[in-house]
């Protein structure tokens, strides 16, 4: 049945590459896309969850001359797999309106699912280092759609690096064990081990762009299409974490890392990293005039909170970090289609040249706005409740570094969350004469919503999904109900906020109802007692450069970060290779002198 | 069926004399590549069921001609007249001197390959450099001339140098059958040290290597684009081979540390030279070298690692294959049409060695043995210069996928092809089998 | 309750929370920060100064106006929520006081904006700020500040004078 | 039947806490005008003018509103502040602060002050948005040595729910620790800017940016405005109040233990209020870059200060 699937998508990989008209791809890419969401509903089976019973077999082995590929399903994997493929259907609907011919996005598209599959799916590193690769593959096909040099080259050159050192680790792991099974690996507390650790672990940061592997996500995301770029920030950022809980956690053998775990600066360091990476990326998102550089940046950041709870590596941390990495799943992705749906009409992609879409496009405004109290961790979504637990984690582990800055992130994205909200969608109207996105386009964004709202009032469903993994990993499971958490240092009651809210709500309603109100124009406005009006053009967006006193004093500290580093380092490279090519001067003669050079080197080098 | 592997060779040579006598020329070479491209399939089935073949000509050895096919030689025939074949169907006016150079060229790389015999390996790289040199200055511009007169001068020096090794090996063993040699090659005098030394360089010209490459990226700049994917899958691979058996003939530690070395500068310095290089032509070129060197670091793990073998296939084929498609779609500036997008992609993406390319696996097992064999400076390299490498084929993509000039099917569908057997060997990675079976290099 | 009984109640809270829009463009101005400070104290009635229109219910016209500044005027008088009270200040807004014949200011503002309260003088000292504002007060109490029901009820009378004024510079007396 | 009655009954006692509070939000108004006032050697307007203002404001004729999302202003501040007091501890009395803990009704706190932003973005006012801008910004800032001196007393009493802290503080108040008198004196300062008041209320600034924000709210929007002004009044200090000073709980157990705490917690807030307003009357306003450099220079090295001390303290 695994097969069928894969089968299936291969099929349609090959039938979409055919086809120019873009309703048709994205109908036949929507219909496949369920294959493999169907096929993960049915292994919840297996880990407790009836949702539907179809009855997919759950392991797969594939020969080919001498090499083996082992595939099976683990609850991890189950988690990711869920999140990921519950996320394309969406996109692929989104698509149907939004590119007018089929240049590409989706064959590639299926492929990813394809790639995505085969790592969550894999039970040794061959095929997951197969399958990864092929990821970054069908990543940089989607980037050269677009063409950007500067995306091109960042996003290959350290998906290269990664591959190489994912690679180097896999060998060194497979020199240590002789296999390449999850199952029989066996990760040991000594050097070599911490080596290839450290190199999976690199290699796994840089897809999910920690700082300061980071420089490669703003150019990426900038510069590619949006239905794209909403899958690879909400989903395939995330199969960097899913490399990184496979190794630390998932893999049985990874059981003999739980003493070394509690004790261990790799790991702290790993959530100071996270942290930090949070931290900066805030900064850098609230100073971004580009609308899709301030969602690459706030990626960054939010991806830097599940780098946190990994390294926390405790129970409630790793719900913590599932459940952010859920969340930002599709927060993400609605952020980003939402975009997309302001560009598609506006054309425009700077906070300072739009203002005022909500008013034309309030579906997508709405949709923008959920997410973006997701983002924001307002406790009105299910956001809060995967940061709560992270915030509580590092606080049952008296990690005082950790938490602070964690929070001061956390304050900092209601400072971007506005600057899209104000600049984009409110204040000045300037776009009187644009519709409201279609209809696929908005639907597609609001099915993304969707699951930020059920597991808003149904947090413990989430909890549900990853006790398995918890368990499987050797962490306790927590204690839960469907809408209660409980921690050893406090509760959340989600039920206990709505119901709340309700009753506060009553006055203001009250207040909201019976006082009449009427509507003005937005031109009737008091700003000195002027006029706008009267003048041909005055602007009324205050838009442009919006934190400028702010920034005027971070600033100074935020340069000559990573990517000073990198362009210095870069510079080196330069350098060094101007001087191999110097070697090759054109000149036969020296050619000739290196010949016989060359000829008494060796003889001499032999002869003694 | 017996089949005879000096047809392989006399064929296109007899051909190549006869084809001013013939009219079609275009025709008369297509299928002459074809029927040695089946042959050296018919061969290599042979070969792989019933084990290697001899052939020996007028004498017996060590005084005759002697050709001695392997697996691995075989496999080699097999990729050379097939990629020779498809690369001369992007080829749009043949005229029958280029059919005639052309054709030898091919005969002598394949000659190279299967022979057994040092001095007929001489004869052949000789054949194969001087139709070589003639086949770059083809285009008979400033760029070609100056390519084919470095690549002559540097042919030249190091044509003399093979023949003063080949001589010194003579005086020592009194026959110049490969293999005769292997067996009776122990510690070695100061004749036979030198006669390795000369051997080496003489060959490293030929095979691209450190630093003895200095006509590489101007013969390539000079040559057509047809003309610099054969040099690149038929002389250096040869070249590249033929040291194989060099480092099997003289299996000392101390040769595979100075073909470590060798090999990790390459790699490096082609690496880089390739990083800062503007023209197309050019930074592929330096390309190869650097890819020469990573293969060079593979045949220096044969003695240590049974990975090396499977590397050094890996690596030797997809580079020439993807490395062809590459020199083929550089005479345009652009891609221009999807068959060649896809082909280009694939053949970077394989020279990168990323799945599922036939690339990948050559990266595979080179890290694999590189690990077993715990030489840590080798992953540093590797690492380095595939992160150098992504981003200089990062930008050469960027470039070409933008430029939209409409390619000819003549132009767009033969590097697809070879783009095909690169994804195709990725994905069926038989060869894997093959060479775990064939083992080793034989004389 | 009865809409009258909430307007009553409506009315004591407006009389005793009385937020101010200054409309300084006049010296009668410099008058003002006496009465809001510790000597005479206007926040012991409830009033404040208020910075928008939006937020304030007296419109205070601190002296002159020219036709440029009245345009301001009515935007910001249009701008305040009902009910709203102009207490015009000094003798400019009364008759044009010594700017009477210039050819820019306008010289009755009641043609052009419903006053509920005139305070004459020029300058009225802050112990009259302080009177006419209990005046205002107690005239709110009683309903009679109706300034704002009139405007709209002769808004096409208002509206025609402004244009006339915006025009002409004024209107004819 | 019991457990219903008594939910009902604790659904009540939730209710009258919450009004009450919010009602003395609005008095500490009028209070607090009339304090400023007597520094300032006047008379002051009667403390319940605050009553006065929002019952005009009310009951105003006219409300213009500029679209859906400026009425969002209205539903949201008044709704998250009161479901922010729902989640602290009043004199004791946990109400549903056992449902949630401190980062909650951090989170919670944004909500107003979101609704508010949007509704400022929304009415097109340039002055709104830049006050919204200082407003996030002064968040910012004071949230630094806040959320760490939070941290603090987070890691002391091992828990981060409120009622635990306000209990286990019971007989000996955090402030008399000495790290967290230094904690305490930091968050204080945090306080200010929370309430906006000197030298922090850059965000209202009605002299440069006409009250910022607020600038196109009149009517029952500024009066829901008013009452959310109101209740961080009481929020804040009660929560300052609930992290340093025992919440105010002097007795245990029976009605009279409540009474009595809930006038220590008056008492206990109103002095907080009090020092607030003294700092507000005797200081003119920072510039916002200023602000933020005083909180993550100067306070934020105190409060890591204290930090440290507690954390040597568990640790030891």
């Amino acid at each position: 049945m695994v097969e069928m699937v894969f089968a299936v998508l291969i099929i349609a990989f090959i039938f979409t590459l055919f086809i120019k008209n873009n309703r048709v791809a994205s109908i036949i890419s929507l219909v496949v896309s369920l294959f493999p969401l169907a096929a993960f509903l049915d292994w919840g089976r297996e880990f407790g969850i009836n949702l539907i019973s179809i009855g997919f077999e759950n392991t797969m082995n594939i020969n080919m001359a001498g090499i083996t590929l082992h595939f099976s399903i683990s609850p991890l994997a189950w988690f990711f797999g869920i999140m990921l493929f519950s996320l394309i259907p969406p996109i692929l609907l989104y698509s149907y309106s939004f590119f007018s011919k089929n240049d590409g996005f989706y064959p590639f598209m299926i492929l990813l699912m394809v790639s995505v599959m085969g790592i969550l799916l894999s039970s040794d590193f061959l095929s997951f280092f197969l399958f990864w690769e092929l990821m970054a593959l069908g990543i940089f096909i989607m980037i050269c759609r677009n063409g950007d040099r500067k995306a091109m080259v960042r996003y290959l050159s350290y998906s290269v690096l990664s591959g190489v050192l994912i690679l180097a680790g896999i060998a060194l792991l497979y020199h240590m064990n002789g296999t390449l099974l999850f199952a029989e690996i066996m990760l040991k507390a000594d050097f070599e081990t911490m080596v290839a650790i450290t190199m999976l672990i690199i290699g796994f940061a840089i897809k999910a762009a920690l700082m300061p592997l980071h420089t490669w996500v703003p150019p990426v995301y900038s510069t590619s299409d949006e239905p794209f770029v909403a899958f690879l920030s909400g989903g395939l950022s995330k199969i960097g974490y899913y490399g990184m809980l496979l190794l630390l956690f998932a893999m049985p053998g990874a059981r003999v890392m739980e003493a070394y775990i509690n004790s261990s600066i790799a790991t702290y360091l790993l959530a100071i990293i996270g942290s930090l990476t949070a931290f900066f990326a805030t900064f850098l998102a609230i100073f971004e005039d580009d609308l899709r550089k301030l969602l690459a940046y706030s990626s960054i950041a939010q991806l830097g909170y599940i780098a946190v709870g990994i390294g926390t590596g405790s129970s409630i941390a790793m719900a913590g970090a599932l459940f952010q990495a859920f969340n930002h799943a599709f927060f993400k992705a609605t952020l980003f289609l939402a975009a997309g749906s302001v560009a598609y009409r506006t054309g425009k992609w700077k906070i300072s040249e739009l203002g005022g879409v909500a008013y034309k496009m309030p579906l997508t405004f709405m949709a923008a706005l959920f997410a973006i109290f997701a983002l924001a961790a307002i406790p009105i979504t299910s956001g809060f409740a995967a940061k709560w637990l992270l915030y509580e984690a590092a606080i049952e582990r008296r990690y005082v570094f950790i938490a602070p800055i964690m929070l001061i992130a956390g304050v900092g994205a209601f400072l971007y969350s506005f600057r899209i909200l104000y600049g984009v969608f409110l204040g000045e109207n300037r776009y009187p004469d644009i519709k409201e996105a279609p209809k696929p386009m908005v639907a597609g964004m609001f099915l993304l919503v969707m699951p930020l709202i059920i597991f808003l009032i149904f947090p413990g469903y989430m909890l549900d999904m990853m006790d398995s993994f918890l368990s499987s990993a050797g962490l306790a499971t927590i204690s839960h109900s469907p809408y209660v958490i409980h921690t050893t240092l406090g509760n959340y009651n989600t039920i206990a906020v709505i119901v709340g809210m309700m009753f506060a709500m009553i006055p203001a309603f009250l207040i909201y109802v019976l006082r009449k109100q009427h509507l003005v124009d937005f031109e009737d406005n008091f700003i000195g007692g002027e006029i706008p009006s009267l003048y041909e053009h005055i602007s009324m967006h205050a838009a442009h450069n919006f934190y400028k006193p702010l920034k005027d004093v971070v600033m100074p500290y935020l340069e000559g970060g990573a990517t000073s580093i990198y362009s210095s380092l870069y510079k080196v490279v330069e350098k060094i290779a101007d001087g191999a090519r110097k070697i090759y001067d054109g000149v036969v003669q020296d050619y000739a002198i290196y010949v016989m050079l060359f000829l008494l080197i060796i003889a001499g080098w032999l002869l003694w | 069926m017996v089949i005879h592997p000096v047809l392989l060779i006399a064929i296109p040579l007899l051909f190549a004399f006869l084809m001013p006598l013939l009219k079609r020329a275009k025709a008369v070479t297509i299928i002459i590549l074809l029927f040695n491209t089946l042959l050296a399939i018919l061969m290599f089935h042979n070969v792989y069921n019933n084990g290697p073949l001899y052939e020996i000509i007028a004498f017996s050895p060590p005084i005759g001609i002697y050709l001695y096919v392997d697996n691995i030689a075989a496999l080699l025939a097999v990729m050379i007249n097939l990629l020779a074949f498809i690369n001369f169907l992007s080829v749009e006016k043949v005229e029958i001197k280029f059919a005639m150079l052309y054709l030898l060229a091919v005969a002598s790389s394949t000659g190279i390959v299967i022979t057994g015999d040092i001095f007929n390996m001489f004869v052949f790289f000789e054949i194969a450099a001087v139709s070589s040199y003639a086949l770059v200055a083809w285009k008979r511009d400033k760029e070609a001339l100056e390519g084919a007169i470095k690549y002559m001068v540097l042919g030249s020096i190091a044509s003399v140098l093979m023949l003063v090794g080949i001589a010194f090996l003579y005086s020592e063993f009194r026959s110049l059958n490969i293999y005769d040699i292997m067996n009776r090659m122990d510690e070695g005098s100061v004749l036979i040290l030198l006669s390795f030394a000369f051997l080496l360089t003489g060959i490293g010209v030929e095979a691209e290597i450190f630093p003895l490459n200095g006509w590489v990226p101007d013969a390539y700049q000079g040559a057509a684009g047809s003309i610099a994917s054969l040099l690149s899958f038929g002389p250096s691979k040869a070249g590249i081979y033929a040291i194989a058996r060099l480092l099997m003939i003289f299996s000392w530690q101390q040769s595979y540390d100075l073909a470590l070395s060798v090999g990790i500068m390459t790699l490096l310095i082609g690496e880089l030279a390739a990083f800062r290089q503007e023209n197309v032509k050019r930074m592929l070129a330096y390309s190869s070298i650097g890819q020469m060197g990573l293969i060079l670091i593979s045949l220096s793990m044969l003695d240590s690692t049974d990975y090396a073998i499977i590397a050094f296939f890996f690596l030797l084929v997809s580079h020439a294959a993807s490395k062809g498609a590459l020199f083929l779609l550089s005479e345009r500036k652009g891609f221009g049409s999807n068959a060649s997008k896809y082909a280009g992609i694939v053949s970077v993406m394989s020279l990168i060695g990323m799945p599922p390319m036939a690339g990948f696996w050559g990266k595979w097992y080179i890290i694999m043995g590189a690990m077993q064999m715990e030489a840590w400076w080798i992953i540093a390299a590797i690492v380095f210069s595939s992160v150098v490498e992504a981003a200089y084929f990062a930008r050469y993509l960027s470039t070409t996928m933008q430029e939209e000039e409409h390619a000819s099917i003549i132009a767009a569908y033969p590097p697809a092809i070879m783009a095909t057997l690169t994804l195709l060997l990725g994905i069926l990675p038989f060869i894997y089998k093959i060479a775990t079976i064939g083992g080793v290099i034989n004389g | 309750m009865k809409y009258e009984e909430w307007s009553k109640i409506s009315r004591i809270a407006s009389k005793k929370s009385l937020w101010i829009l200054h409309f300084c463009t006049g010296c009668g101005a410099i008058e003002m920060p006496p009465v809001m400070t510790s000597r005479f104290d206007m926040e012991r009635f409830g009033m404040a100064p208020m910075a928008t229109p939006r937020q304030a219910d007296v419109l205070l016209i601190t002296g002159y106006l020219t036709v440029k500044t009245l345009k301001r005027v009515i935007q910001v008088y249009e701008q305040m929520q009902d009910p709203k009270y102009v207490v015009a200040f000094g003798s400019c807004p009364i008759n044009g006081g010594m700017y009477w014949d210039s050819y820019n200011t306008i010289n009755q503002l009641d043609k052009y904006l419903p006053v509920d309260l005139y305070l004459a003088g020029c300058m009225p000292r802050p112990e009259g700020i302080i009177n006419a504002m209990m005046e205002l007060m107690e005239m709110i109490e009683k309903g009679e500040a109706r300034g704002w029901e009139k405007y709209r009820k002769n808004y096409e009378k208002y509206k025609k004078n402004q244009e006339m004024a915006f025009k002409f510079g004024k209107v004819e007396e | 039947m019991v457990t219903v009655v008594s939910g009902l009954i604790n659904v009540l006692i939730i209710a009258i806490y919450a009004t009450v509070a919010m009602m003395i939000g609005i008095l500490f108004m009028g209070i607090g005008r009339k304090i400023v006032a007597r520094v300032h050697n006047r008379v002051g307007p009667p403390i319940y003018q605050g009553f006065i203002d929002i019952a005009k404001l009310i009951l105003k004729k006219t409300n213009i509103t500029h679209g859906w999302i400026y009425d969002l202003a209205l539903l949201f501040s008044i709704t998250g502040i009161v479901l922010t007091i729902l989640f602290l501890p009043i004199g004791g009395v946990k109400l549903l602060s056992t449902e949630g803990d401190a980062f909650l009704v951090l989170y919670l706190l944004a909500i107003p002050a979101l609704g508010f932003a949007l509704g400022a973005g929304a009415s097109g006012n340039p002055n709104s948005a830049i006050g919204v801008m200082r407003a996030l910004v002064m968040m910012l800032s004071y949230e630094l040595p806040f959320v760490i001196s939070m941290v603090a007393l987070m890691i002391y009493y091992d828990t981060t729910s409120i009622a635990e802290i306000v209990a286990s503080q019971y007989g000996k108040w955090a402030i008399l620790i000495p790290p967290f008198a230094i904690s305490a004196a930091v968050a204080d300062m945090a306080l200010q800017g929370m309430l906006m008041e000197a030298p922090f209320d850059i965000p209202i600034a009605p002299h440069e940016i006409a009250s910022g924000p607020m600038a196109e709210f009149g009517g029952k929007h500024l009066g829901s405005l008013m009452i959310y002004k109101a209740g961080t009044i009481v929020a804040y200090t009660t929560l300052f109040v609930d992290l340093f000073l025992g919440g105010g709980v002097v007795m245990k157990g029976g009605i009279v233990a409540d009474v009595v705490n809930f006038i220590v917690w008056f008492i206990l807030i109103f002095l907080v209020f009090t020092l607030s307003l003294l700092i507000n009357t005797s200081f003119p306003r920072f510039r916002i870059e200023q602000a933020f450099k005083f909180y993550w220079k100067y306070e934020a090295v105190l409060a890591i200060i204290a930090l440290v001390w507690v954390y040597w303290m568990v640790i030891s």
